[in-house]
C-alpha cells in the first residue's frame, strides 16, 4: 500500500516547491490522495525552503510531519535539519554539490544524484529539480512517467508546455545519474 | 396690469422658529409669533400677508420644509 | 382678493417634496442640514430617480437621515460611508448612490475611505456638510474648525501649532484625477440654496452617464448651537469669516480644475 | 461536472467563491491569505460571472464595502488574516446589528499584535465570543482540508442568507497554504437582480413608488426597542444552535479519551490518534466543523457513552477548551494541549500530551 511521506528541502529558487507540486500532481493523476505543505513566509526568502509531500492510498491525516519516509536534500542546512527526521529504513537522496558533510546515518538508504553538475554541464539549470526528481522516482517509482507527464501538464501554465519534453529528459537523466551511497538492506 | 399676489401656509407645529424665513423675506411679510407651539418654539406667521408675492424665498431657506407657498396673478 | 382665494391647491408654487416625510427633522432650529436634505430630495424627485437611488448616512448629526428621506438608505459606521457606497455601486453600477457626511466623518475618521473612494473615481455623489464643528457630540473641534475658533476641545481657540490647520479637504479631493466635479456651496440665503440645488442636479446628471468620476459637493453650513449664535447671526458670521478660508464656488468641473484662489 | 484539482486552500476558497456565484469580493492584502485576492484578480471573474473584485484601501474599508453590498442584497465577502480581521471588528458588529448576510474569511496567524505569519488558532475567542461589541454571534465554519475550504465557502453563504447573519470561515495559515486534492463543485450562476429582490425584500436596491422604503441600520436608540431586537437575535441564535451544528467523529465508538480539535490541529490530531491506537490507547477525535454553534450535544453524548476525558488540542493558549469544559459540565476531565505563536504541535507532540493526559 502506498503511503509515502516526503520532505524536499533546499534553497529558495532551487525549485523545491515546484518539484513537490509536480510530484503531488502526478500522485493525483495516479488516483492517490495527496498533500503539499510548504514552509512559507520570510524563511522562504533567501533562506531555505522546504515542502512536505504525502502520497497515499488512504485519507491523509496530518499534512505536517516530524518524520519522513524520504528526504530529498539539496543543501547543507537542510541535511543538518532533516537527516535525523528520516524514519529508520527510509530513503535519503542528496545532491553532493554544496554538501560538505555528507550524511552519516547507517540505518537509511542513502543515494546521491549529481544534479547541479549535470544541469550546469548541459546548460539546463531550469530542469535541475527534475533531475533530482528523476533520481527519486528511479529509487521509488511511486508514480509513473506517464503520471508525471500528466502532472506537468496540469501544474505548468500552458505557455510553458513546450518545456515538458526537456523536463522529461531531466527526469530520465536523473534516473541514470542516481547512485547508491550505502548498502543498507532493510525494507523501504 | 397683472399684480402678483402670494400667500404662505406654515406648519406651525413643525416650525422651529429659527427665523431664517423672516430674514429672507424682502417684503417683511413674516414674523415670529409671541406664542409657543407644542414643541416650545415660536413659529413664523404671516404678519403682513398683503405684501406677499409668493416669491418662495422663505420656503427655499426653510430648513424644516414647513412652508407651502401659493401664488396667483390678480387682474386689475 | 382674500387669502382663501390664494391658498388653493392649484396655486401652489412650492411645497415639501414627497421624498421627505412628515417627521420633524431632528436638527436644531436653523441648521443647514435640513435645507440640504430638502434640496437633495427635491432634486431626486425632480429627476425621477428615487426608485434607483440609495443613500448612505454615517454617524454624525445626520446619522438618522434615513428617518426622514423616503428612499432606500443605509446607515454606516463613522467614516465608512464611501466604503459602503463603493460596495453598493460596484454591484449596482446603474443605481444612483450618494453619501451624506459631516466634517468629522469625512475629513477626520473617514479621510482614508473618502480619499480612496475619490481616487478610484467611484461614480457616486459625496455630499459633505462642513460646519466646522462636531455638532452631534456637543461642539468639539472638527478638522475643519477655523484657526482661533473656540470649541469645547479647543477652549482657548484652535492653536494650529499643536492642533493642525483647518483642512481644506475639498481642494485636496479636487487634485485627484478620477474626480469629476468638485464644488463648494452654501445654503445660507435663498439664492445660495438655488445655486446649491443646481450643483446637486449636475452631479446626478453626471452620475447618470455611468462613467468613472466622483462628484463631490461641500456645503458650508452654520452650526448655530455649536457656535452659540442665533441662526441668522451664524449665517452672517459664516459669510464674513468662513467664506474667506473656505471660498465658495466651483473648483473642478468635468475633470478640469477651475480658477480658485486657494489652488493658485 | 465537478472538477478535480490540486490547489492551495486559499486558492480553492477563491475559486469556490466564483463558483458559488458570489457577487463581490472586497479585500486588502495580508499574509498568509493574499492568494485569495491574487487568485481572484487573476481569474478576473468580472469578465465571466460578473463578480466584482476590488482591492480596498484597508480592511476597515473592505468590511464596510461588504456591508454596503450585503445591504443591497448581494453575496459579498472579504478575507484577511488576524490583524486585519481585528480591524474589521467594528464593521462585523454593524453587519450583525443590521442582520446582513455576508462571509468573512480569517486565515489565522500568530498573535497578539503583528505576531507571526505562521498558522495559529488564537482568534477563536475573537470569532465565537464576539470580537466586536454587542451581543452577537457569527456562524463560524472551521475547514480542516482544502476540500472544506472550497465546500464551506458555499455553505457559509447558504447559512448567512438563510439566517441573515454574517458567517466566518475560520481557517489558519496551514490550511490556507497547503495544497491538496479538491473536487470543485459545479458553478452556480450569480443571482439575477430580480432574484435578489425576491430573496431579499429587505435589501436597499431603490424604493419602488408606493412601497415602503428599506433601511439598513444597526441604530435603534430606544433601549426597549434595542432589547426587543436583541431578543429576536437570540431566538435566531437558538435556532441556529439547534439546527446547524456540524462535526465529524473519528474512532470515537470505543474511545475512552477524545481529542477535540478543529482546522489544521484536527489534522495533526488525526495522526496522533493513529499513533495512540497503534500503542493500544483507545482514543478518538471529535472535529467541530462549526465552532459556533459548538457541538456541545456531541460531547454530552460521548460522556454518556463512557468517554472519560477530552483533550482540546489548539494552536493557542487554550480557548476552545472553555467551550469543551462548558459542554462537559464536570462530566469528564477536560484539558488543553497546544503550541502558540505560529508553532504547530506535531502529531508526536500531541501523542505525548495524550499519553500524559490518559494516565
Amino acid at each position: 500500500m502506498i503511503n509515502e511521506e516526503i520532505i524536499i528541502a533546499g534553497f529558495g529558487g532551487q525549485g523545491v516547491l515546484s518539484m513537490g507540486k509536480i510530484l503531488a500532481y502526478s500522485g493525483l493523476m495516479n488516483g492517490l490522495e495527496v498533500s503539499w505543505m510548504p514552509s512559507y513566509g520570510p524563511e522562504m526568502r533567501g533562506g531555505t525552503a522546504n515542502v512536505t509531500v504525502i502520497l497515499s492510498e488512504e485519507r491523509i491525516s496530518s499534512p505536517i510531519l516530524t518524520s519522513y519516509d524520504t528526504a530529498i536534500i539539496l543543501n547543507q542546512q537542510s541535511l543538518d535539519k532533516f537527516e535525523n527526521a528520516v524514519k529508520p529504513g527510509g530513503i535519503l537522496i542528496y545532491d553532493p554539490s554544496g554538501i560538505s558533510n555528507p550524511p552519516t546515518r547507517h540505518d537509511l538508504n542513502v543515494f546521491s544524484v549529481e544534479a547541479t553538475k549535470a544541469a550546469n554541464e548541459r546548460n539546463m539549470s531550469k530542469i535541475f529539480n527534475m533531475i533530482v526528481l528523476g533520481g527519486y522516482l528511479k529509487v521509488n517509482p511511486v508514480v509513473s512517467l506517464e503520471h508525471i507527464e500528466a502532472g506537468l501538464k496540469k501544474s505548468l501554465p500552458e505557455r510553458h508546455h513546450n518545456l515538458i519534453p526537456a523536463n522529461i529528459e531531466g527526469l530520465k537523466l536523473g534516473a541514470s545519474l542516481i547512485q547508491r551511497e550505502n548498502f543498507y538492506k532493510a525494507a523501504c | 396690469m397683472a399684480k402678483v399676489r402670494g400667500a404662505v401656509v406654515i406648519d406651525k407645529e413643525k416650525c422651529k422658529g429659527c427665523g431664517l424665513c423672516v430674514d429672507a423675506c424682502k417684503f417683511q411679510v413674516l414674523q415670529l409669533s409671541q406664542n409657543v407651539n407644542l414643541k416650545g418654539y415660536t413659529p413664523a406667521f404671516m404678519a403682513n400677508a398683503e405684501n406677499c408675492t409668493g416669491c418662495t424665498n422663505c420656503a427655499t431657506i426653510c430648513p424644516d420644509a414647513v412652508i407651502t407657498v401659493y401664488r396667483v396673478k390678480e387682474n386689475n | 382678493m382674500e387669502l382663501e382665494d390664494i391658498i388653493k391647491d392649484e396655486n401652489i408654487v412650492f411645497k415639501k417634496t414627497k421624498l421627505l416625510n412628515d417627521k420633524p427633522l431632528s436638527y436644531c432650529p436653523g441648521c443647514g442640514h435640513g435645507t440640504v436634505h430638502r434640496i437633495l430630495m427635491e432634486t431626486i424627485e425632480e429627476l425621477g430617480i428615487d426608485e434607483e437611488t440609495i443613500g448612505i448616512a454615517p454617524v454624525g448629526c445626520a446619522v438618522m437621515a434615513y428617518e426622514f428621506m423616503e428612499i432606500d438608505m443605509q446607515e454606516a459606521a463613522h467614516g465608512r460611508a464611501p466604503a459602503l457606497a463603493t460596495g453598493i455601486k460596484r454591484v449596482y453600477p446603474n443605481k444612483y448612490v450618494f453619501t451624506y457626511q459631516g466634517d468629522g466623518d469625512l475629513a477626520a475618521i473617514g479621510t482614508a475611505e473618502t480619499m480612496h473612494c475619490c481616487n478610484r473615481g467611484e461614480n457616486i455623489l459625496i455630499i459633505f456638510i462642513n460646519n466646522g464643528i462636531y455638532g452631534m457630540t456637543g461642539g468639539q473641534m472638527a478638522p475643519t474648525t477655523l484657526e482661533g475658533a473656540k470649541t469645547s476641545t479647543s477652549p482657548y481657540g484652535r492653536d494650529v501649532s499643536t492642533m493642525g490647520y483647518p483642512i481644506r479637504i475639498t481642494e485636496l479631493i479636487a487634485q485627484l484625477p478620477a474626480v469629476r466635479y468638485v464644488t463648494r456651496q452654501s445654503v445660507h440665503t435663498p439664492a445660495a440654496v438655488r445655486k446649491a440645488k443646481a450643483a446637486i442636479r449636475k452631479a446626478f446628471e453626471y452620475q447618470s452617464e455611468g462613467k468613472q468620476g466622483t462628484c463631490f459637493i461641500e456645503f458650508l453650513s452654520n452650526c448655530n448651537s455649536g457656535w452659540k449664535m442665533t441662526p441668522a447671526q451664524a449665517n452672517k458670521w459664516m459669510e464674513e469669516n468662513t467664506f474667506k478660508y473656505y471660498v465658495p464656488g466651483d473648483i473642478k468641473d468635468n475633470f478640469k480644475l477651475l480658477k480658485n484662489p486657494i489652488i493658485e | 461536472m465537478s472538477e478535480l484539482r490540486l490547489m492551495k486552500g486559499n486558492e480553492a476558497l477563491a475559486e469556490a467563491a466564483i463558483r458559488a456565484g458570489v457577487d463581490a469580493y472586497y479585500g486588502y492584502p495580508i499574509t498568509p491569505q493574499s492568494e485569495v485576492m491574487e487568485y481572484l484578480m487573476k481569474a478576473n471573474p468580472e469578465k465571466t460571472t460578473g463578480m466584482v473584485v476590488l482591492q480596498a484601501e484597508s480592511e476597515v474599508a473592505s468590511i464596510n464595502m461588504v456591508y454596503g453590498a450585503a445591504g443591497a442584497g448581494k453575496m459579498a465577502m472579504t478575507s484577511s488574516s488576524s490583524p486585519g480581521v481585528s480591524l474589521m471588528q467594528e464593521g462585523i458588529s454593524y453587519i450583525a446589528g443590521a442582520e446582513l448576510p455576508c462571509v468573512v474569511v480569517n486565515v489565522v496567524r500568530g498573535g497578539p499584535g503583528l505576531g507571526t505569519i505562521q498558522p495559529s488558532q488564537a482568534d477563536y475567542f475573537q470569532t465565537v465570543k464576539g470580537g466586536g461589541h454587542g451581543d452577537y454571534k457569527l456562524i463560524t465554519l472551521a475547514p480542516a482540508s482544502v476540500q472544506e475550504m472550497a465546500d464551506f465557502m458555499k455553505l457559509a453563504f447558504d447559512l448567512a442568507f438563510k439566517y441573515r447573519n454574517p458567517a466566518m470561515i475560520l481557517s489558519d495559515g496551514a490550511i490556507g497554504q497547503m495544497m491538496e486534492k479538491v473536487e470543485l463543485f459545479d458553478p452556480v450562476p450569480r443571482r439575477t437582480d430580480e432574484k435578489v429582490a425576491e430573496q431579499c425584500p429587505w435589501a436597499t436596491t431603490g424604493r419602488k413608488r408606493g412601497t415602503q422604503k428599506r433601511v439598513i441600520t444597526s441604530l435603534r436608540l430606544v433601549a426597549s426597542v434595542q432589547e426587543e431586537f436583541n431578543i429576536k437575535l437570540q431566538n435566531k441564535y437558538k435556532e441556529i444552535q439547534e439546527k446547524e451544528v456540524r462535526s465529524e467523529m473519528l474512532q470515537c465508538d470505543d474511545a475512552e479519551f477524545v481529542i477535540v480539535a478543529y482546522g489544521s490541529s484536527a489534522r495533526t490530531s488525526m495522526k496522533a490518534v493513529q499513533i495512540a491506537r497503534e500503542h493500544g490507547l483507545k482514543v478518538g477525535l471529535l472535529r467541530p466543523q462549526t465552532l459556533w454553534p459548538f457541538p456541545s450535544k456531541q460531547i454530552e453524548t460521548l460522556i454518556n457513552n463512557g468517554v472519560k476525558g477530552f483533550l482540546s488540542v489548539e494552536m493557542s493558549a487554550g480557548q476552545m477548551v472553555e467551550d469543551v469544559k462548558l459542554a462537559a459540565n464536570g462530566g469528564a476531565k477536560v484539558e488543553h494541549y497546544g503550541r502558540m505563536g505560529g508553532v504547530i504541535a506535531s502529531p508526536s507532540d500531541i501523542y505525548e500530551a495524550l499519553k500524559k493526559f490518559a494516565k
